[in-house]
């Protein structure tokens, strides 16, 4: 039964100047006991807490305990020319905490989600059971822009 | 027509058409429904709201106390549009509020006959007998001002979260200096004014600055800033904690189906507030006509709107300020009489001028006619003088609202007749009118200097040089003038609440002297403005009755919002489906699709019930929790919390944790657990895995998961810091599937797994972990129902096709939902955590008191668990509740009684498909001890009888999960 | 709207926080009921500057010290839990 | 003078001049009988019901700022005794009861509409859990009633009915004898009738500390000096820690800011007060026209009676998600009142760890509804020294012993 189906991808929103990409980001791992700079992004390895990384896509990483959670999250990324105005619209995170390298973990639109800074846009992980409705709020959004 | 043949920033090449009250009007764009109300000559626009005596407009900005106006334009409606703040839109219908038939003549002004009767707070003093009740429906009736359409606004509502180096609030031009110095430092500048165009008041008064006529340099600087954000027709509505400011912005350019109304969160790391100030009305017997308005509104309404409210005016005013207002009136073909109050008034060329002269009455019904004028000390020489315009001018407040919202201080300033801001708030800059009368020199040199101060707590250097202005001649300083001394004490404070001197006077009269008593007894400064024309003249009035200084009696408290703020604006796009995030189980398509009734559990949507063609939920939770018993069963746990939780000391700090013992606990088994507060209080229940020597899984319940997770991190972090010891939450990656019934394991045996599942491998509380399918994964004998019960859980991307294929493994699968769980689980007594249990709830309640006898270790809410109350014997005791007639279902919060007195209630009941009746479960005072009683139920009003029994009304022995 | 400082992620907004009580050291379980009632149930409750627990719940989810002025609502000092407090 | 339409008639001839002090602003004396510190609600009752209740006291009521200026007057104005246990339901009716005839008992119109109060329920759980509620309720002999969908809506046609709202209503629970009241006429109406009793209200007098001989409360300093009293009852919501530890003692109290907003005035359209669990909201019509509303407690310890947005926009959310029609209404104030909260939501009453010294706090949310229960036991407390037996559940020991009384558990809401 090797084929199952990836589950279906929620497609993409092409608003004026607004683009959300779902992104097939490979396999991820929780892993804990790795320390890092606190909000950084490093080689695929994004902070979470103290001693406790998000690994995405590579070889199977180690630590004290490492949880594959590749399936529990969806990947989108926001771009388009307003894409600052979509962040400005879902939360409050301050613009230096997105230059390419930094991660952050903020409520965006009310949902708690790991944003990263990526050149033209942010990269958001966002739990795959709230990804429907964080993207019902992204289309919503997207229809502001003339 | 008052409209100007020229001038004006209106556009004249763009007439746009309106109805008022049912007429045909029409302004041009570039007016406000004010400046093309009194184009058109309307004088009377509203009634007050007590009197309803003939209100015209007064102001022409957020001043505006009188014209409130009902506005309709497509999709929008504002039943309390303010006339001076709406700027005109072709097809505005726009109509009186609060008056009948209409504003022009009102059957209510008759009240004003018996004003006498009804001074303020007249209502505490009567309606007394037989009750307030009996009066209510009338006085309701008569109160409100517009009419709110009942049906639902549909736009969308946007909203910003920023940041900024220095938000400059105000674009006149102490707030333009001062944005331009701190833009030129390299800052992040925020310049936000309610205007749409920059200059503020400059348009108006005009000037020169750096060589150019004053809006033209307002316009060019604001041009020339790098890198600001400008935001136009944005007022700043509150300033809150750490430099937080909300702003409403209406703007031109929303997106169809989105509102004008956008509401900015501003944080700021500096603040320049150069708000301005708003003039004061003169206070004087019979101040209230239409056609008495601010002489600073006047001269923006003959400057920027090119109207001229009035051919013979006369000018009522105790301050300098006033003048300007004569020169345009003059200018625009106006006879302008001058009544300043000051006895030395400097004589101005072409202006018949009064000194040391006051109103002291007037004359017009729908539009002054008349006012008598007197010399100020002795009130002789009166004077009556034809006038069809009365500009009043009684000084100036400063706009300290945003100041004193946060934290700052004022202090009375004789000199200026105002309340001036004393200390600010660190971090703030104040300048221009808002510190005080200053004149156009001094607000660009503060604006500039506030500029500078902001870029330099910022650690930077500003590049341009202050503005210059020509100096101009000093302003003679206020006459200040608070009432007219005369018996005839109907002199109005607050036009729209209709507060008087006379009402000042009975509050100080009655020792209602607190300025926060005189407001809320009088409702003085309680309308859609505020207050802003009204507060200072009656806490000056107030002092004058008490025999207090001015700046004793002090000021009510500064609140936001400046101006009223839609709600809507305000919620923003928190509405409907967006209101609040719901979680979504991996398989929710293809529940939808097999006639599921979904429902939200615990911030999840779950399956209910299915339902076949034609079925009532009723009936299919019935046949579901049958065939479950009968055959197999196919239920979607995925929502049930999973936290890995690993690392040399799991085992101990778990064991502090929960309230079971765990430590003990064998890899590869289950245990379930109840997890406490540190009050004892049955917080969770769920299941505990052990995977590995230092690995657990918790399944705490679906609503529970992030709590539980919080509290594992608190008690870690702030008490056992030292515990090598660490959480994985992994809930969403994982889909979990319950296949539970007699022939579950046939089902499970045709799983292509590694996984052996015999009972012997894999016996009841066993887990296995494997690959299923192909895909990584667990099976779990653990059972909610009762029956035998397998979970089988894969990487949540593959859950909805394990979903199907479970389903397509045998032809006798029953799909049961949430509903039917909770009637097997019932059958079996098994507690439902917050339907069964509440607050109060400790473990020795529900029969669970093994762990406190035998565990060693401390464990959270021990100590609780000893109390006195948590040992009295008539705690309420979970048992089960059997009706006496087995075909009646007591409802579900139905309470025991005895000898009238609740002595519990019934948590669950419902009938049982297995036992083929009614079955319930309860919290009851000494429950186990009343075993085989029979107890009263009541229920609204109606008693039935049930026998208190054991909880488990099916297979006690639990046979039926082996078998 | 508060401003309150992770210790670990910096400056953030106020709804990404929760209040988490009154740092409290734990008595055992052989105490009397009133101290016990005491840990459970009193407040200092200054009114001023007070020494409170809270977690970054909408970030890291880290939990941390915090003095606040309870009238000003000024931050103090944030420390993580054992710092030198 | 009496308060009446005639006296409003006869002043009215003689421009409302002849009007005397609604209540007197004297200096204090050096020693009073009883001194009640806080000029709220609850202090001005005590006052009014000691001095009526057990006549021949000196009596004074120390009143930091301006009467009224603490939660009374800040609060949303709602009556009701709707409570779940018999404890509770007892003292809340007890003071609805005495409200139903305050007006005429003080002459003074506090302009009480019992307009009803609507809970409503979103989903069938809810239903179950208000079921509880309202069965406890009736038996403990208090007026609500179980309503369906249907009777919601017809009650409240405003309400957001449309299919796929994300909190449908499903139901919910009314009591007919709940309403509203004027808050600033209550307080105003217990000080008048206090004073004309003899009671001395002064105001601009803060207490700073206590002076306790041997364990017992002997006297009360302030600004304006100091004060020998016999005894000494704490009625201060909101400071209730402070004064507490001016007397040495620590209570199970946190200090919340609790907010409120109205609307700009409009013509009558809601005639009920709705409640709603899930949202977090509450909101009626005042008299005047404005939409008065507000919800839970900013969860943080704060001091600071000042509005915020955060909470504030939560609230505005849920109310526009029960009244889409009000999402075109405007916001004319924000405010906060500071409300102590007990652990189960219950007052504290009774006798303070200080002999002579006793204790009416920890409303929390609840304190406006129930002044004139909290001013009659506090004064019962003051005259006799010993618990009224409606506030003996409700004494400070209740903590330890751990026999709470949690309303919010009660009602279904596990914290």
């Amino acid at each position: 039964m090797a084929e199952m189906a990836a589950a279906g991808l929620a497609e993409g929103i092409a608003g004026a100047g607004v683009r959300v990409t779902p992104v097939e980001a490979g396999r991820i791992w929780l892993v804990s006991g790795v320390e890092m700079p606190a909000n950084t992004v490093a080689g695929g390895q994004y902070w979470l807490a103290p001693g406790r990384v998000l690994v995405v896509g590579g070889a199977v990483p180690e630590g004290a305990l490492v949880s594959e959670v590749g399936d529990g999250f969806v990947v989108l990324d926001i771009g388009g020319a307003r894409w600052r105005e979509i962040l400005a619209m879902a939360g409050t995170l301050p613009a230096g905490a997105l230059e390419p390298g930094m991660c952050a973990q903020t409520l965006f639109a009310g949902v708690r989600m790991l944003i990263a800074g990526r050149d033209g846009g942010i990269r958001v992980f966002v739990e795959r059971p709230l990804s429907a409705w964080l993207l019902d709020w992204l289309r919503q959004a997207a229809t502001s822009f003339v | 027509m008052r409209r100007l043949a020229a001038g004006g920033a209106i556009d004249r090449t763009r007439p746009l058409g309106f109805i008022w009250e049912g007429r045909k009007l029409s302004g041009f764009a570039g007016d406000t429904i004010a400046s093309a109300l009194l184009a058109n000559g309307i004088g009377v626009i509203g009634r007050s709201f007590k009197y309803h005596r003939p209100r015209g407009v007064y102001g022409a900005w957020t001043e505006e106390p009188n014209a409130i106006v009902d506005v309709a334009l497509g999709a929008r409606h504002d039943p309390n549009a303010r006339a001076s703040l709406v700027p005109l839109e072709a097809g505005m219908v726009v109509g009186g509020v609060n008056a009948w038939p209409n504003v022009r003549r009102d059957a209510l002004g008759l009240i004003d006959l018996f004003h006498r009767f009804i001074p303020a707070g007249f209502y505490y003093k009567t309606f007394k007998s037989p009750s307030w009740g009996a009066f209510e429906t009338r006085i309701r009736a008569m109160a409100g001002l517009g009419v709110m359409r009942p049906e639902p606004d549909r736009l969308l509502y946007d909203t910003r979260h920023v940041e900024t180096d220095v938000l400059v609030v105000g674009g006149g031009a102490a707030g333009v200096a001062a944005a331009r110095a701190a833009a030129s430092a390299g800052l992040g500048v925020m310049l936000a004014d309610d205007r749409a165009a920059w200059g503020g008041v400059l348009q108006a008064e005009g000037g020169v600055i750096d060589g150019m006529e004053a809006a033209a340099w307002a316009a060019a600087a604001v041009g020339e800033m790098r890198g600001a954000t400008l935001l136009g027709r944005t007022t700043v509505f509150g300033a809150y904690d750490h430099n937080a400011f909300g702003l409403l912005e209406q703007r031109r350019d929303a997106a169809g189906g989105w509102a004008e109304e956008r509401v900015w969160l501003v944080r700021a790391r500096q603040v320049v507030l150069a708000a301005g100030a708003i003039e004061r009305p003169l206070v004087f017997p019979g101040n209230d006509r239409p056609g008495i308005m601010s002489a600073a509104a006047v001269l923006q309404y003959v400057r920027h709107y090119a109207v001229l409210p009035g051919r013979e005016v006369v000018i009522a005013t105790n301050n300098d300020t006033a003048y300007a207002t004569a020169a345009a009136l003059v200018a625009a073909g106006a006879s302008v009489t001058v009544a300043d109050a000051r006895p030395e008034a400097p004589g101005r060329d072409g202006l018949r001028v009064r000194a040391g002269c006051v109103p002291v009455g007037t004359g017009g019904r729908h539009g002054v006619k008349w006012v008598d004028l007197a010399l100020r000390d002795a009130l002789s020489n009166r004077e009556r003088v034809r006038c069809d315009l009365l500009a009043i001018s009684g000084g100036w407040s400063p706009s300290v609202h945003l100041h004193s919202q946060a934290g700052g201080t004022l202090r009375w300033d004789d000199a200026a007749a105002a309340f001036l801001p004393g200390v600010a708030r660190e971090g703030w800059h104040l300048a221009g009118a808002v510190t005080g009368p200053v004149g156009l020199g001094a607000a660009l040199g503060q604006g500039h200097a506030a500029g500078v101060a902001a870029a330099a707590a910022l650690g930077r250097v500003v590049h341009v040089a202050p503005p210059e202005t020509p100096a101009r001649a000093v302003e003679a300083p206020i006459g200040a003038m608070w009432f007219v001394d005369v018996a005839d004490r109907r002199q109005w404070i607050d036009f729209q609440n209709d507060v008087t001197l006379g009402d000042v006077a009975l509050a100080a009269r009655e020792n209602y002297a607190s300025v926060e008593h005189l407001k809320r007894y009088t409702t003085l400064g309680m309308a859609n403005d505020q207050g802003k024309t009204s507060n200072i003249n009656g806490i000056a009035a107030l002092a004058a009755m008490t025999g207090r200084a001015i700046g004793e009696v002090g000021t009510t408290t500064f609140r936001p919002p400046y101006v009223p703020v839609s709600l809507g604006a305000l919620a923003g796009m928190r509405h409907g489906r967006l209101f609040a995030p719901i979680r979504e189980v991996p398989a929710a398509a293809d529940h939808l699709a097999n006639g599921a009734v979904m429902r939200e559990y615990g911030g999840w949507r779950r399956p209910a019930a299915y339902l076949r063609i034609g079925e009532t939920v009723a009936a299919a939770i019935a046949r579901e929790a049958a065939s479950v018993r009968q055959g197999v069963g196919l239920f979607d746990g995925s929502s049930l919390g999973k936290i890995e939780v690993a690392g040399p000391d799991a085992a101990a700090f778990l064991n502090v944790m929960f309230y079971n013992e765990v430590a003990n606990l064998k890899v590869g088994r289950l245990r379930y657990c109840l997890m406490l507060r540190e009050t004892g209080v049955v917080f969770d229940d769920g299941v505990v895995a052990r995977l590995a020597a230092e690995r657990y899984l918790l399944s705490p319940s679906s609503s529970h998961t992030e709590g539980v997770l919080a509290m594992l991190r608190a008690w870690q972090q702030t008490e056992f810091p030292a515990m090598r010891v660490v959480f994985h939450d992994v809930t969403a990656a994982w889909a979990t599937f319950a296949v539970s019934g007699p022939r579950a394991g046939v089902l499970v045996g045709r799983l292509s797994s590694d996984i052996d599942i015999g009972d012997g491998a894999l016996p009841h509380m066993a887990v296995a972990e494997g690959v299923i399918e192909g895909l990584p994964g667990r099976i779990a004998r653990v059972s909610f129902t009762g029956e035998r019960g397998y979970e089988i859980s894969v990487p949540a991307r593959h859950g909805a096709a394990m979903w199907r294929h479970l389903l397509g493994l045998g032809e006798d699968v029953t799909l049961y939902g949430i509903e039917a769980l909770s009637v097997l689980r019932a059958e079996k007594g098994f507690i439902l955590i917050g339907t069964d249990t509440d607050g109060m709830t400790l473990p020795a309640d529900l029969g669970i008191t093994a762990p406190l006898r035998n565990k060693a270790v401390d464990f959270v809410g021990k100590r609780s668990l000893l109390t006195p109350d948590a040992l009295r014997a008539d705690r309420r005791q979970f048992v089960g509740v059997l009706p006496e007639d087995p075909g009646f279902v007591p409802a579900v919060g139905s309470h025991a009684m005895v000898d009238g007195r609740s002595v519990g209630w019934v948590t669950t009941s419902c009938h049982s498909p297995a036992l083929g009746r009614s079955i319930g479960l309860g919290m009851i005072e000494g429950g186990r001890g009343r075993i085989g009683e029979t107890m009263e139920i009541f229920h609204l009003g109606k008693t039935s009888r049930a026998v208190i029994g054991e909880a488990c009304h099916f297979d006690r022995a639990g046979e039926r999960l082996h078998g | 709207m508060l401003r309150l400082p992770c210790p670990y992620c910096g400056e953030r907004d106020e709804p990404e926080f929760r209040f988490a009580g009154e740092p409290a050291v734990r008595p055992g379980s052989d105490v009397g009921d009133a101290v016990w009632a005491a840990y459970l149930y009193m407040r200092s409750n200054e009114k001023g500057p007070h020494r409170e627990v809270w977690s970054h719940a909408g970030g890291c989810g880290q939990f941390f010290l915090l003095e606040r002025d309870t009238v000003s609502h000024a931050v103090l000092r944030a420390l993580r839990p054992g710092e030198a407090s | 003078m009496r308060y009446s339409a005639l006296s409003l008639v006869r002043q009215g001839l003689a421009g409302q001049t002849g009007w005397p002090q609604a209540w007197r602003s004297p200096s204090p004396r050096s020693v009073y009988d009883a001194v009640i510190v806080g000029g709220g609600g609850h202090g001005l009752a005590t006052a009014y019901y000691l001095a009526k209740n057990h006549p021949r006291r000196r009596i004074a009521v120390l009143e930091k700022g301006w009467l009224g200026g603490g939660n009374t007057g800040r609060n949303t104005t709602i009556v009701r005794s709707n409570y779940f246990f018999p404890e509770s339901a007892a003292i809340y009716d007890f003071a609805l009861r005495l409200y139903e005839g305050l007006s005429q008992d003080l002459d003074y119109n506090i302009m009480l509409s019992q307009r009803g109060i609507l809970m409503m329920g979103h989903s069938e759980h809810d239903m179950e859990l208000m079921t509880r509620s309202v069965n406890a309720m009736l038996l403990n002999g208090i007026d609500v009633e179980l309503l369906d969908a249907a009777q919601v809506r017809a009650e409240v046609p405003l309400l957001n009915f449309e299919p796929g709202a994300r909190y449908e209503i499903h139901g919910g629970f009314t009591q007919r004898r709940g309403g509203i009241a004027r808050h600033d006429a209550v307080a105003w109406g217990y000080a008048r009738a206090a004073s004309a009793l003899g009671v001395d209200i002064i105001q601009g007098c803060e207490v700073t500390g206590f002076d306790i001989v041997d364990g017992r409360v002997a006297g009360v300093r302030t600004g304006l000096g100091r004060i020998a009293a016999g005894s000494v009852g704490l009625c201060a919501a909101g400071h209730s820690g402070v004064l507490a530890g001016m007397a040495g003692f620590t209570l199970p109290i946190q200090s919340y800011a609790l907010q409120a907003m109205v609307s700009e005035p409009v013509k009558p359209v809601l005639d009920t007060v709705v409640m709603s669990a899930a949202t977090g909201m509450y909101v009626s019509q005042s008299d005047k026209g404005e939409l008065v509303f507000g919800a839970g407690l900013d969860l943080y310890p704060s001091y600071a009676q000042r509005g915020n947005l955060p909470v504030e926009r939560d609230v505005i959310a849920g109310m526009l998600e029960m009244f889409p029609a009000f999402r075109r209404l405007k916001l004319l104030r924000a405010w906060a009142g500071l409300v102590d909260v007990c652990w189960d939501y219950s007052p504290i009453i009774g006798p303070a760890p200080v002999g002579g010294m006793y204790l009416n706090c920890g409303w929390g949310t609840g304190g406006f509804k129930a002044i004139p229960a909290g001013g009659w036991m506090l004064a019962h407390l003051l005259a006799t020294g010993r618990h009224h037996p409606i506030s003996a559940p409700f004494d400070l020991g209740r903590f330890t012993s751990g026999r709470l009384i949690d309303e919010a558990a009660g009602a279904g809401i596990a914290h």
